[in-house]
């Protein structure tokens, strides 16, 4: 038993209740939650590090009756990137929004939705998720409305009716199973699933329906119009992490519990789709007219290269193989999620500096902006894969897998990704270097600047120079539940 | 026999209230179909002896939730006046 | 959608449905007995309540209620922050207004009635708290504006009052080093009961105020 | 035919029938009530699952299905909302999709 | 010497410019006498830190940091000879250019930026230079390039923006390619440890199939940078760039950097039998003529003084490829050595070419008619290092040639010797109108823009002194080439160690 697993969800729900209470002091309350949230994921990592995985039962009943909360090598390392993206986004709302009332309105549903994405993350319990998806996407719509104007509330509502064919779609599955196998608990589930029809229709309805909040393609279509309208810290948000979850949940059931009922084909269907929604992304960023429309497009290329691994890792037994291709994925999926907020918060930033976000009419106030033009720099560096960040060692691992798997073909759709990349990136960067003035100081606004640029520091130097860490969270065991 | 007879006019008439409320055009006939479908339901969980639900199902999904539609069906339906096309 | 589109989206659906009920008749043959059910009966003098489905919800999966209600504190605020409430209805004739003085009461014993008597029989604070939501929802028919509700502080306290019962009860058993939620079997039944009371005025308070489908008056600007 | 295949495959049609008009319908309000009525086709197929001819009936899925009514009105409720306050700024908000 | 500094000192060499790097880009813009120090102590500390690895690797010490990134990839810094002879040729050049840029860019905009991806570029050269393996070597590759893309693309001019993506298209694509051999041979041989001698002589003869196809990619990623023909159009189009940028990126980083791994990847990666063995050298040799020779003739028809520099340089580094492509110790230290040559020689003439521009507004080789009379220093630096170019002895370019023509022989490729001869004739053709315009034609009236009067010194002090140091820098190289720790003997030292094994 470890206090850290259910007070990870419970800080940020008390957070959401005191600043739904007392609305004039949410900003206090609000950092003070977002604090302790991120104090108590510290102490989640620090245990997964010293004793391995962590399971915390609930309600004093043990799987199957009861819900259990579950935590290795991987959630560990998700968590922490989400509370530290969170961390990073609950500082720059404070700077970001300027109607107070609005801030009073991001607070509760903002620590909500951080609520949703731990319990999502630590869930062990398939009818959990489906609890955890409806609150990340409620909350998530409503965040994602508050920017007011008319796209902003059309590009929500078809989110929000999205997840909810999302959500019914999953529950569909998990009603299957509950048909053919009378439990819900994953680690149990795992050691009765197996190859057929029922099994593998279950886990095509539960894929579809977090498929489609994930963004995979080509179930993508309603995320940049959201993405692009939401409050930038919303974005972040959005792009960085409630995406990131859903995608992980998918990939957790394929690799995990329902690794017996995967079949190759499958696996290859997956990583297609993946490689799919790289290109495709890529491609409708580069062609994209406004900053965070890019960023949003992007996002769908960079939840494809999730999925390329799938193919390469589902033929793996446990080892040391297949724990360097996990810890790979994870870090792309960590990279992503640092790089993606920053350059939210960046856009954020540019937009409001210069009242829109039109690529091609930046270029006075990025350099006006050193700060933020760099933290777009880097977070640039990052997405495209680029060396120190971690993605490229995440890219490099991959590739070196479809190389020696014989898979080549993956190859095509990692440097086609690679290169669109760096030409969507360097399409914005062109325009911060001009004969405009610039500022005598690096960051002018501390509060608004400051998060986006450490997060992008992050995705580049951390995680690409200290990403052995990661396999140390990963060595004892790997996704089993 | 009788039971199974029972059983496949209960079925019957929640699927045609299903399709019916689906396929209705006219906002406020929807919801009222669908509240309809939702008591109904209700009706069916009973039998299969889940009485809790069927209650939650009359009072929270046909009741609240056709009355939060049926709110939003008056201002559709008027819209329909106003504009004459789909609504 | 045109035409052939709609017919394409409808053959698709035909075929999954075709294709789900045969997996379904797959997976009921192959069933096995639900083991969840027998442990569920088994376990359930040691909850303190009669109702196995309360039982369920909140004690079993208890968790899950916990994040259900704040699903529910999630759509209020979400529909809170989207402004102002539609005007109400016309202050409703003598009439309707006797009626409501009766309906109102009766389903506000009505819905107390559940709560108490969901422990042991059907019923329970989401049937309880659904049926004072409707309260609320007859009275905003009637021409009262805020459907019954109190003021700004007073709504806020209730709508939070589900989820902070919950975390209140979960995290003090936790600091004595229990699991979260793990009730001591002497207090389970009250703390149940507790847990449910405050949850059924939240669900009515936020269905009525959902109802409502505004931010209260004090709030904003 | 057992009493579960066959109130779980009206469930099943249920989701079906609702998934159909979900993808064909525009207008909100139908699309509305097309995601209830195809998760009411779940939550049926679920209380179907529960039934265990005779013996008292499965209170898990029972449990489970409360939780997702309630979730489902919750969703309702925000996105006629959604619906109402698009429907201020002008126009038809049945015109996304 | 302490064991601790045997695994710290290469890590702290590649720190020493990174972290007043990062620090600079923090400095208030008109703090320049903050900017100026972090930067001469930056580059001050890397020199002596250097100081103690020359002295350290000629007495066979060992350094080597090594960071695990993830299972099977390390990132490894070592100091072998190699290395040591690029680290050197950086840091000392960096010294200088930092200087020159200092002089260069005063009350310019966008300094701290300037600086700041300044010391970023050395960084990444320098690790490039310590790299210990090709994982290693590809980040700081890669780096470099990013490094240098906001100093192309500095001035924010419309050409400058151009010139800029034309140099990312061109590195981005290269290092793609790069990327993609090293996973590929990665998968293959496991990690690639630059060893001495080379790593895939012992591996089974099936794979060499595989070897051939991922040294093409290889030398594709690697030739970008190097600028060989048909990968060199980046080069002219990024002469834009501020003075001490372009003479950055043609003499001491970005240029090397890519024939420095191209050194590497035949010596410490194939092994330079393998190469030989599997045509690769032959092709790396036809590569380096062409491309020699296409460099010269393009030069010659150049009237833009950049420009002609800039195709020179295309010519000139691909000396370091061909050196590398003959199968004999002698050639391998004609190429090496010119590796450093080519760096000092033509760092001075890309001083020059920017005291000019900067000091009288002269662009073009048309305006120098007289030059030699204004600015007599400036020319005579700019006389050392093209005639040094062309091969006179006694100054640094000679002894390159010497040695690459005897390692020819050597070697028996004696139609190297065409290609050098060819190659002397046409570097005389098109430096040698350039020294007699500036020395002998009569000077103009006006100056196209003379922007600094003429006090007591030509030219500004920080202008003037770097292109005379580097100037009797070639001068040194070529007398004392015998001397212990010349660049002859450390490339001496390099081949004996390669060959001997």
């Amino acid at each position: 038993m470890n206090a850290s697993l259910p007070l990870a969800v419970c800080l940020p729900l008390l957070g959401a209740l005191a600043t739904t209470l007392a609305p004039a002091r949410a900003r206090a309350l609000g950092l003070i939650a977002a604090l302790a949230s991120s104090g108590v994921v510290l102490w989640l990592v620090v245990g997964v590090w010293e004793q391995g995985p962590l399971r915390a039962s609930l309600g004093g009943w043990s799987a199957p009756l009861g819900i259990a909360l579950a935590a290795d090598g991987a959630v560990a390392a998700l968590l922490a990137m989400t509370a530290m993206v969170a961390l990073a986004i609950s500082i720059h709302a404070g700077g970001y929004f300027r109607d107070p009332e609005r801030l009073r309105q991001f607070w509760p549903l903002w620590l909500l939705l951080w609520a949703a994405l731990n319990a999502l993350f630590l869930a062990a319990d398939l009818f959990n998720i489906y609890v955890g998806l409806e609150l990340l996407g409620l909350s998530g719509a409503a965040l994602a409305a508050l920017g007011g104007g008319r796209a902003a509330l059309t590009a929500s509502l078809r989110y929000l009716l999205v997840g909810l064919l999302g959500s019914m779609t999953y529950l569909l599955g998990v009603a299957l199973i509950y048909a053919a196998h009378g439990q819900l608990d994953l680690a149990l589930l795992g050691t009765r699933l197996g190859p057929g029809l029922v099994d593998a229709t279950a886990l095509a309805l539960l894929s579809l329906g977090l498929a489609l909040k994930a963004a995979l393609f080509p179930l993508h279509f309603w995320l940049p119009p959201t993405h692009a309208n939401a409050p930038a810290p919303v974005s972040a948000a959005l792009s960085a992490l409630v995406g990131k979850v859903a995608a992980w949940l998918l990939l957790m059931l394929w690799l995990g519990p329902f690794a017996a009922v995967t079949q190759p084909a499958a696996a290859t269907l997956l990583g297609l789709l993946g490689a799919c929604g790289v290109i495709w992304g890529s491609w409708r960023a580069l062609r994209a007219e406004r900053l965070k429309l890019l960023a949003a497009h992007s996002t769908v290329a960079q939840i494809g290269y999730l999925f390329l691994f799938v193919p390469l890792i589902q033929g793996l037994d446990p080892g040391p193989e297949r724990t360097a291709l996990l810890g790979a994925l994870l870090l792309m999926a960590l990279t992503h999620g640092f790089a993606k907020a920053a350059f939210f918060l960046a856009a954020g930033q540019v937009q409001q500096l210069a009242g829109h976000d039109r690529i091609d009419a930046l270029g006075g106030t990025a350099q006006r902006l050193p700060a933020t033009t760099f933290t777009l720099g880097l977070a640039g560096v990052a997405l495209i894969g680029l060396p120190p960040s971690g993605s490229f060692i995440g890219k490099w691992l991959l590739l070196e897998a479809a190389i020696d798997q014989g898979q080549w073909w993956w190859i095509l759709p990692v440097l086609a990704g690679t290169l669109l990349a760096a030409a969507y990136v360097f399409r914005v960067l062109a325009r911060a270097f001009n004969q405009e003035p610039t500022p005598l100081h690096f960051v002018t606004q501390v509060r608004a600047e400051l998060p986006g640029l450490v997060l992008a520091l992050l995705a580049v130097a951390g995680l690409g120079l200290a990403a052995g860490g990661l396999w140390g969270l990963l060595e004892p065991v790997e996704i089993d539940r | 026999m009788t039971l199974l007879l029972f059983d496949l006019v209960l079925i019957a008439t929640l699927l045609t209230l299903a399709v019916a409320a689906l396929t209705s055009v006219e906002p406020r006939r929807a919801v009222m179909l669908f509240i309809a479908f939702g008591l109904w339901l209700a009706l069916v969980w009973a039998r299969l002896g889940a009485p809790d639900v069927a209650l939650a199902e009359a009072a929270i999904g046909a009741g609240l939730g056709g009355a939060l539609m049926l709110a939003a069906a008056r201002r559709a339906a008027r819209r329909r006046q106003r504009t004459g096309g789909e609504g | 959608m045109n035409g052939p589109a709609r017919l394409l989206v409808a053959l698709l659906a035909a075929a999954l449905g075709g294709l789900l009920l045969w997996v379904l008749a797959t997976a009921l043959a192959a069933r096995p007995e639900p083991a969840l059910a027998e442990a569920a009966f088994a376990a359930l003098p040691l909850t303190g309540v009669g109702n196995p489905v309360t039982a369920v919800l909140l004690d079993y999966r208890a968790y899950d209620t916990l994040l259900e209600l704040a699903v529910l504190l999630a759509a209020l605020l979400g529909i809170w922050s989207l402004g102002p409430p539609a005007p109400a209805y016309q202050r409703a004739g003598s009439a309707l207004r006797a009626m409501v003085a009766w309906v109102v009461p009766l389903l506000i014993l009505t819905g107390g009635y559940l709560l108490w008597a969901g422990g042991q029989v059907p019923g329970g604070a989401f049937q309880g708290g659904a049926l004072l939501g409707a309260a609320g929802v007859v009275l905003r028919l009637a021409g009262d504006p805020r459907a019954g509700l109190p003021g700004e502080s007073l709504q806020r306290l209730l709508a939070v009052l589900g989820v902070g019962a919950f975390l209140l009860v979960g995290l003090t058993v936790l600091a004595f080093g229990r699991d979260l939620l793990d009730y001591p079997t002497d207090w389970s039944k009250w703390l149940i009961l507790a847990i449910e009371g405050a949850a059924t005025l939240a669900i009515g308070a936020t269905l009525a105020a959902a109802y409502v489908g505004g931010r209260p008056p004090g709030e904003g600007r | 035919m057992s009493t579960q295949l066959l109130y779980g495959g009206a469930g099943v049609a249920l989701c079906v029938l609702g998934l159909w008009a979900f993808l064909v319908h525009r207008p909100l309000l139908r699309k509305l009530i097309a995601i209830n009525i195809m998760g009411s086709g779940v939550f049926h197929l679920l209380i179907a699952l529960a039934e265990r001819d005779g013996a008292p009936p499965d209170p898990v899925p029972h449990a489970l299905v409360l939780t997702g009514i309630v979730v489902a009105v919750s969703a309702t409720a925000l996105a006629l909302v959604f619906g109402r306050r698009l429907d201020e700024q002008g126009g038809v908000p049945e015109d996304e999709r | 010497m302490s064991s601790a500094l045997d695994t710290l000192l290469p890590l702290l060499i590649v720190c020493s410019s990174l972290v007043p790097g990062a620090a600079i880009f923090l400095v208030r813009e008109d703090s320049h006498l903050l900017r100026t120090s972090l930067n001469m102590a930056g580059a001050l500390t890397k020199l002596a830190l250097v100081g103690v690895m020359i002295w350290g690797v000629y007495h066979e010490h060992d350094y080597e940091s090594r960071i695990s990134l993830a299972p099977g990839l390390d990132l490894v810094f070592a100091a072998d000879a190699l290395s040591v002879l690029f680290v050197t040729l950086s840091s000392v050049l960096w010294l200088v250019t930092t200087i020159y840029a200092i002089g260069y860019l005063e009350r310019t905009p966008n300094r701290s930026r300037f600086f700041g991806f300044f010391s970023l570029c050395v960084s990444a050269t320098v690790g490039i230079a310590l790299a210990g393996n090709l994982l290693t070597f590809v980040i700081c590759y890669e780096i470099l390039t990013l490094a240098t893309y906001p100093l192309v693309a500095h001035r924010g001019t419309p050409e400058a923006t151009r010139g800029a993506r034309i140099y990312l298209y061109y590195t981005v694509g290269g290092g793609a390619l790069l990327l993609l051999g090293a996973v590929w041979l990665q998968t293959l041989a496991g990690p690639l440890d630059f060893v001495q001698g080379g790593i895939l002589g012992d591996l089974p003869a099936t794979l060499h199939g595989q070897f051939q196809v991922i040294f093409v990619l290889l030398l594709a990623g690697l030739g970008v940078k190097a600028a060989l023909v048909p990968l060199h159009g980046w080069l002219p189009q990024s002469m834009v760039a501020p003075a001490p940028v372009s003479a950055l990126l043609h003499a001491v980083a970005v240029v090397k950097a890519g024939a420095f791994g191209i050194v590497r990847v035949v010596y410490d990666v194939y092994g330079v039998g393998l190469a030989d063995a599997l045509g690769l050298l032959a092709l790396l040799g036809a590569l380096a003529s062409v491309t020699i020779l296409y460099g010269s003739l393009r030069a010659l028809v150049q009237d833009g003084l950049k420009s002609r520099l800039a195709y020179s340089t295309v010519s000139q580094v691909s000396y370091i490829a061909l050196g590398t492509s003959i199968f004999g110790p002698i050639a391998t230290v004609g190429g090496l050595v010119h590796l450093v040559h080519q760096g000092i020689m033509k760092i001075t003439l890309f001083f020059c070419a920017g005291n000019y521009a900067e000091t009288l507004g002269i662009h073009r080789v048309s305006q120098m008619d007289g030059v030699g009379r204004r600015m007599p220093w400036t020319t005579l630096a700019f006389s050392a290092g093209a005639l040094g170019m062309i091969g006179i002895p006694p100054l640094a370019g000679f002894v390159s040639k010497w040695y690459l023509g005897l390692g020819a022989i050597d070697g028996g490729a004696d139609w190297v010797l065409a290609v050098l001869a060819a190659s002397g004739l046409l570097n005389a053709a098109y430096f040698l109108p350039i020294l007699y315009r500036a020395w002998f034609r009569p000077p103009p009236e006006h100056w196209p823009e003379e922007r600094i009067a003429r006090r007591r010194l030509e030219t500004r002090a920080a202008l003037l002194w770097p292109p005379l140091i580097t100037a009797t820098l070639c001068l040194l190289a070529g007398l004392f080439a015998a001397a212990p720790f010349s660049p002859l003997e450390w490339a001496e030292l390099i081949a004996r160690r390669e060959y001997d094994r």
